[in-house]
């Protein structure tokens, strides 16, 4: 026999296979364009807002402080953050900040920034001084180029000038200064309090003397931060995935029984918990909130009840699943004994389904935290709402990354959480409590 | 070992079931008490009480429905009005899923001991999908819409990252099942990193990959959906305007949670077919050419 | 004492058992022999009330087992305990708890759900687990141990029910000959030392002979032999067998034993290479 | 009605940090306690569906709500709310407006400009973000405002905040947000979304222009559940009406900003927002 | 041409291979042979740079092959081909994918990722195929091929290598005696026509002395044998297997064949159970 025929054919295969190994490239490649053309992702680099990344990112590990002074009454607030609560009360001011006649703000690197009676200055080394004079005519400015740099905006009225050691803004009523700093202001007590500032030793030393507990609720009751809030939010968040994923495993079990091929007695009973168990699933958790909040209203109660809605129809399929897996060697093994009808399920079942179920449940723990987290952001509360709300107000990003840093760390401790309990409980399970 | 007596087997057995019950009640009372209390919290920092709500379990559904059914004729109108977003959540869904995939394939190459080219990247690596994986897509997706504004490509990029963390994991759980040996052979003819997993790997576990892929497909739709609600585009952004309107608008809500639900229904039964026939054998003709 | 009148099991056409008639007046111990599909399970099984009779009737002691229903159906179970050849144990639960199992129907549904056995129970399931030779395995899981061991602790648990009769679907047929040995020996000595009537069905003819005082032979779900060993010829067990003239009797049984030997004892050449 | 209650739950509306609007109004909830000696909840939904259902659904017992949500309510149930009390602004008025805005640098003052360009509404409940708009730009264009038809596209941002972000961004052309149109554009108005945003150092009121402005839309009214006994009703009316003489730091959180205290109102100031809202319902 | 100076391979405290020196001048074919875990495999595995040495150096043609890295170590590799016990193929490719796989290393990366193999060389993977005589199954899967065809695959990838050297460890180990002499002979005919050195490691004495021109004898890591096959006397191969006086040279190798063959025939009588 010549090979010729073989290798002519196989060289042929090898074209369909070629073909085929473009082909699958070139449809996922179609399919981006496709993606490209229909999310206009090519305009979207004009659309997409470089300032504000910069913003968020420059704002998530600093802070800023306003010195703010009202033209009309002359009266001078520095505040961080320009919150009531970051508010330096009065008389004090950082050490960058000289009160007076003449209000001095040191923005380092020799820029400075004078509020005088009725002129704000800003000396920028390297470009010359800027006088502006708000009145009632608007906001007459000087500055020392014709030409204007793109970092001031000046209009009549209003005048903006932002270098890298801060930004000055000057309309009519105000004149305000912004001096950024490094990190988290104010993050362990506030200005009110009589521990902020302290080094960790003197603290320490405080403490030892009998002090721990008001420093602890010093710390935990920051207004800035709110400590003590955003762990009952984490709480409360962990909470609708406890509830809502045990709550549903409970409800789940004997459902899926009647779902199970081997124990529904009824057909018709059978199909009705299937759909029943696909339209809880198909129906979000999200949507099972917005229907739950008319009869429960707003907290975490509706948002367990909707993990709950969702997960029953998830576990109501897999433990019908399950069900339907199993050994009926060992039911007929108890059969046989003469046990009654409950404790053939006990020891004929229970035992088989426990690991399966438990590592089902145990895995939802953790993705229901997410869930939650999802959740809590659209109606219910937790952790979710106070993110949602801190990116939507748009200011004090180091807050939202607070907060994402805390829902990683709780989504992953829980991930861990529920791993460890996975482990522990189908390893020395005998059979289930 | 001394000899045990049948009186030392029946001694310590005993002691062993009791200490047994007393762990298992324990675990009992401590579940119990964590639900029942749980339960406490959560009625008592809601609005309104879980008893007195039950009652009012349908009103909600009811409304929409009542409205839905009145003006029933127009439903079908609303179908055609909707369907460019629905389609623009699939294809946030599929887009998402597709590149999630392809960089979490990538990824479960380097986090698998044995396959990694780099073993001291693995660790770095895999704490890496951890973080994706535990960062809810909203989290990103509204943190991308401050930059990127609206629409769908925030919600894209939120999921897809996700998908990178999620998809990542498991692919490198099926890969540390993947036998060695055909790429110790590929390893053995001089063949490189990228030859030996494309054609060793690859192979082996691509009816493993796509899978999972088709499930994180699924529950991708759903998250896509989501993320309308906070201004990422789709069908979940006009379920989130209609629904909130409330009375008059009702019916839009009703065909478009409709509309949803069928495509999710339709998407899971597809990809549940396939993925049991791609994991349960029948994979007949080569996966990858 | 048991005596079966007619029993038939029809699955669809097909009748797994067909009229079935055997007496037995005193606890002996039978065997039942019979190809593959002869219907054996079948009657064990109705005889256990696993599965319902067509027709026929099951007498015990006066009593028509076929027509028991509820707690009376269940109760009869409890005397009449069923070995299976897969064991049909809760691999997951402990051996004693296994064991415990035997006495599900005397104990209330409540207690048992709790696993809350009275200790005098749980001395006697060791007891008897000692007897077996397997009390040392006690607080093991049933999964961890052989299959012999695992066969044993069902015996236990058909034991621990104190049954009237024991029944055994092929109890050898998952073991390696040395195991096979120890669980026909420990059904023996149970037959002979309780004075309990067991009923087993058994694959190889030598171990009926060697172990029953009277051998059933069935046939496509007819009774073709009732007798004792001796009257079991070579001619007698090629008519049950339905095999023609190069029927080997060897081929039905012993033949396993040389068989495993053999392949036990290359094994351990070749290991030693 | 007339049944005694265990407690009183108020909701607020969203628009503004969670927890700070938990944390204004955590003196108004002592009062209440102090005053109907019952135990008293706030809560917080993310969006103003949630107060809507809460009220609906009897889980919530009094709210500050928008105009186009207490129609929204009223439509739905009119026997779920009463009206009792609105804000008055320090110079006695009790509305604000909707304003339209659009990037200085579009070359954009005027709705005209807007043709064929992407408008962006915020949030479908909010009176200013969309209904008055919705229904008072359409008058002035002579078009509907579905996308495409006098706009280019028309777009839901989900909220005040959105909006503007949105606008600054680029993200749609033109937008409409609310203020209470008083004290002078740069700073963003007196009070507003805007002011929040230039006050956060998000906007510059330079890179923006006014391009519509609403008629004044009257204040959203505090609403309590029809359901609660009379002597409820009386003893909150009344609690909330006398907060600012009693406790202004209080109104000012309360109200969020400077105000003259509440003055009472019925439904009658509302007929015509309800009006609205029906009109743009199916 | 090939010289093996002080090779060391050390996992931990234990030497692998221990100080081994070869040289070989002309193409020829060596068996390797020693007990289980002598360290054969490794140090076949280090002439493939499957690993690396720990010290000692590998000299082939002038360049030491064990300070190659990268593109240059996989170059080496596409000289030096490998052929496994377990033959390493992609089970769930076709037999032509596989052998092509050979040309792996000549290849651009995109290319072979896309199956843009050229056509002569698809026409030279079914001609090795066919002078092994498995071209008929040149579109199957490999996973589809038994054993031995399965080995043939192996060999015939590293042909397409056209290597200077064929390395194989333990390649008829797992194949059944009459599989087992097809592959011995292909590699024998692969040595002889193509002048190609084959270094095999080989569980069996007489497969050495058959097909072998030289025969080297390891023994916990080192080398303790190095000869021709005569050489190789009972008491020789008793020192290189540690045996003591039962020692019988049956017991390493023929006897596989009558082992295996016993246990067919055995497995066949079983069957007919
Ligand atoms: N549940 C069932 N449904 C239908 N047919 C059945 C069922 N159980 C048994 N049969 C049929 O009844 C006949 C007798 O089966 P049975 O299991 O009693 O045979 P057996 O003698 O025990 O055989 P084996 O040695 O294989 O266990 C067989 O033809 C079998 O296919
Ligand atoms: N990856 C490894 N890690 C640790 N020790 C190893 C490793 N590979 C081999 N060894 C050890 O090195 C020694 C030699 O092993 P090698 O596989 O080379 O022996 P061999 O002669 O091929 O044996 P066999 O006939 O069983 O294949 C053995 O003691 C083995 O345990
Ligand atoms: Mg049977
Ligand atoms: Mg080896």
């Amino acid at each position: 026999m010549t090979v010729m025929p073989l290798q002519i054919r196989t060289a042929g295969h090898f074209q369909r296979k070629r073909m085929m190994s473009f082909a699958v490239p070139a449809v996922i490649l179609c399919y981006f364009a496709y993606i490209f053309v229909a999310f206009d992702i090519g305009g979207l680099a004009e659309r997409a807002n470089l300032q504000n990344a910069r913003t968020l990112v420059s704002d998530a590990y600093s802070y800023k402080t306003h010195v703010t002074r009202d033209n009309r009454d002359g009266s001078i607030d520095v505040s961080i953050e320009g919150e009531r609560k970051g508010r330096y009360l009065d008389g004090n001011s950082p050490a960058w900040v000289t009160m007076g006649n003449e209000t001095v703000v040191d923005l380092g690197n020799h820029h400075i920034v004078t509020f005088r009676e009725t002129q704000v200055t800003y000396d920028i080394p390297g470009y010359g001084l800027i006088v502006t004079e708000p009145g009632r005519s608007g906001v007459n400015a000087e500055f020392p180029t014709n030409e204007l740099p793109d970092w001031i905006n000046a209009s009549k009225n209003r005048v903006t000038i932002s270098t890298d050691a801060g930004r000055l803004t000057v309309t009519r009523n105000r004149s305000e200064v912004f001096r950024y700093f490094l990190g988290w202001e104010l993050f362990f007590f506030t200005l009110d309090s009589p521990y902020h500032g302290m080094a960790l030793g003197t603290l320490l030393r405080h403490a030892v003397h009998g002090e721990a507990g008001a420093i602890w609720s010093e710390f935990w009751a920051n207004k800035m931060w709110r400590h003590g809030d955003v762990a009952w939010a984490l709480f409360e968040t962990i909470l609708m995935a406890f509830l809502g994923t045990f709550g549903a495993a409970m409800v789940a079990l004997p459902l899926g029984f009647l779902a199970a091929k081997n124990f529904s007695p009824l057909g018709s009973l059978r199909f009705a918990a299937r759909r029943g168990f696909d339209f809880l699933r198909g129906v979000d958790g999200l949507i099972w909130t917005i229907i739950l909040s008319r009869a429960f209203g707003p907290g975490p109660l509706t948002g367990s009840l909707a993990i709950l809605l969702t997960d029953t129809g998830s576990f109501g399929k897999m433990f019908s699943e399950a069900l339907e897996n199993v050994d009926g060697k060992q039911i007929e093994g108890i059969t046989s004994t003469g046990a009654k009808p409950l404790q053939r399920y006990r020891f004929g079942v229970i035992p088989q389904i426990t690991p399966v179920l438990l590592s089902q449940i145990l895995y939802y723990l953790e993705s229901n935290t997410r869930s939650a987290t999802i959740i809590g952001a659209i109606t219910g509360g937790g952790i979710g709402l106070m993110l949602t709300q801190a990116i939507n107000t748009q200011k004090d990003w180091e807050e939202v990354t607070y907060y994402i840093v805390l829902i990683i760390l709780m989504v992953m401790l829980m991930d861990t959480f529920s791993g460890w309990l996975r482990r522990k409980l189908i390893k020395g399970d005998e059979g289930g409590h | 070992m001394a000899e045990l007596t049948t009186a030392d087997i029946q001694s310590n057995y005993l002691a062993q079931v009791r200490s047994k019950r007393i762990m298992n009640t324990i675990l009992l009372i401590v579940f119990v008490a964590l639900m029942a209390s749980g339960f406490a919290t959560a009625n008592d920092r809601n609005a309104g009480g879980f008893w007195n709500g039950l009652p009012m379990l349908l009103d909600f559904p009811g409304d929409v429905i009542s409205e839905a059914v009145e003006r029933a004729h127009l439903l079908p109108g609303y179908f055609v009005k909707y369907l460019p977003s629905l389609i623009e959540t699939v294809n946030i869904a599929g887009a998402s899923t597709l590149l999630g995939g392809i960089v979490g394939l990538v990824m479960s190459l380097l986090v698998t001991r044995g396959l990694a080219p780099s073993p001291w990247l693995v660790g770095p690596l895999r704490r890496v999908l951890d973080v994706l994986r535990a960062v809810p897509e909203i989290v990103i997706a509204l943190v991308l819409i401050f930059i990127l504004g609206g629409g769908p490509v925030p919600a894209m990029i939120a999921i897809a990252l996700h998908t990178v963390g999620a998809l990542g994991k498991l692919f490198s759980e099926v890969n540390e099942n993947a036998s060695l040996k055909p790429i110790e052979g590929l390893e053995s003819v001089g063949a490189g990193w990228v030859q030996r997993m494309w054609l060793g790997v690859i192979p082996q576990v691509a009816p493993n990959y796509l899978s999972y892929a088709l499930l994180r497909f699924e529950i991708n739709i759903r998250a896509s959906a989501i993320l309308g609600f906070v201004g990422a585009g789709g069908i979940g952004y006009d379920l989130r305007n209609t629904m909130s309107w409330g009375q008059g608008k009702f019916d839009e809500a009703a065909a478009i949670f409709l509309l949803l639900f069928l495509t999710i229904v339709v998407v899971d039964q597809t990809s549940s077919n396939l993925r049991n026939r791609l994991t349960h054998g029948s994979a007949k003709g080569e996966i990858h050419a | 004492m048991l005596r079966i009148d007619d029993l038939t099991k029809a699955f669809g056409r097909n009748k797994a058992v067909d009229a079935a008639s055997i007496v037995v007046d005193k606890p002996v111990m039978i065997g039942i022999i019979g190809r593959s599909g002869a219907g054996k399970s079948t009657l064990l099984r109705m005889l256990n009330r696993l599965t319902d009779a067509t027709s026929g009737a099951i007498m015990f002691e006066g009593q028509d087992v076929t027509q028991l229903r509820g707690a009376a159906k269940r109760n009869w179970q409890s005397q009449c305990a069923m070995i299976f050849q897969q064991f049909n144990l809760v691999p997951r639960m402990d051996v004693v708890s296994n064991v415990l199992h035997g006495t599900l129907n005397r104990r209330s549904t409540f207690a048992t759900m709790f696993n809350l056995y009275p200790t005098e129970d749980i001395h006697r399931a060791i007891e008897i687990l000692d007897r077996l030779g397997i009390a040392e395995h006690a607080p093991k899981r049933a999964e961890a141990l052989s299959g012999g061991q695992q066969q044993r602790v069902a015996i236990a648990r058909a034991l621990m029910q104190d049954p009237k009769i024991i029944l055994a679907d092929e109890p050898i047929a998952s073991l390696d000959p040395m195991n096979a040995q120890v669980v026909m020996q420990s059904l023996r000595d149970i037959h002979e030392q309780d004075g309990r009537m067991v009923i087993a069905n058994l694959h190889t003819l030598d171990t009926a002979r060697r172990y029953c005082d009277r051998v059933i032979g069935m046939r496509a779900g007819r009774i073709v032999f009732d007798g004792t060993p001796e009257q079991l010829t070579t001619g007698v067990a090629r008519d049950i067998y339905g095999a023609d003239e190069t029927f080997s009797e060897a081929a039905t049984s012993t033949e396993i034993e040389t068989l495993s030997e053999e392949v036990a004892k290359l094994a351990d050449i070749a290991e030693s290479v | 009605e007339g049944h005694a209650i265990d407690e009183f739950r108020i909701g607020i509306l969203g628009g503004e940090n969670a927890q700070d609007r938990m944390n204004s109004y955590e003196c108004l909830r002592g009062y209440t306690e102090e005053e109907l000696g019952v135990e008293t909840k706030l809560f917080a939904p993310a969006d103003y569906n949630g107060v809507i259902q809460g009220l609906l659904g009897g889980t919530l017992d009094m709210a500050w709500l928008g105009a186009s949500s207490y129609a929204a309510i009223h439509i739905q149930d009119e026997t779920a709310v009463e009206p009792i009390l609105v804000k008055i602004n320090l110079d006695g008025s009790y509305g604000y407006h909707s304003i339209g805005f659009a990037r200085a640098d579009s070359g954009i003052t005027s709705l005209e400009d807007m043709q064929g360009k992407v408008f962006g509404f915020g949030d479908p409940n909010s009176t200013s973000g969309y209904l008055i708009p919705s229904i008072e730009i359409p008058q002035q264009t002579g078009a509907s405002m579905e996308s495409g038809d006098y706009f280019g596209e028309v777009k839901f941002t989900g909220g005040h905040e959105q909006t503007i972000v949105a606008v600054n961004n680029g993200d749609v052309d033109g937008g409409v947000t609310w203020a209470d149109g008083q004290g002078e554009w740069e700073d963003g108005f007196n009070s507003g979304a805007l002011r929040k945003a230039v006050d956060a150092g998000l906007v510059d009121m330079n890179d923006l222009v006014e391009i519509w402005r609403s008629a004044p839309i009257p204040e959203g009214p505090v609403v309590l559940r029809s359901a609660l006994p009379q002597d409820v009703k009386d003893k909150m009316t009344a609690l909330v009406d006398g907060l600012y003489d009693a406790d202004p730091d209080c109104a000012y959180g309360v109200a969020a900003g400077e105000t003259l205290g509440f003055d009472p109102i019925t439904h009658d100031a509302y007929v015509s927002i309800v009006a609205a809202r029906l009109a743009k319902s199916n």
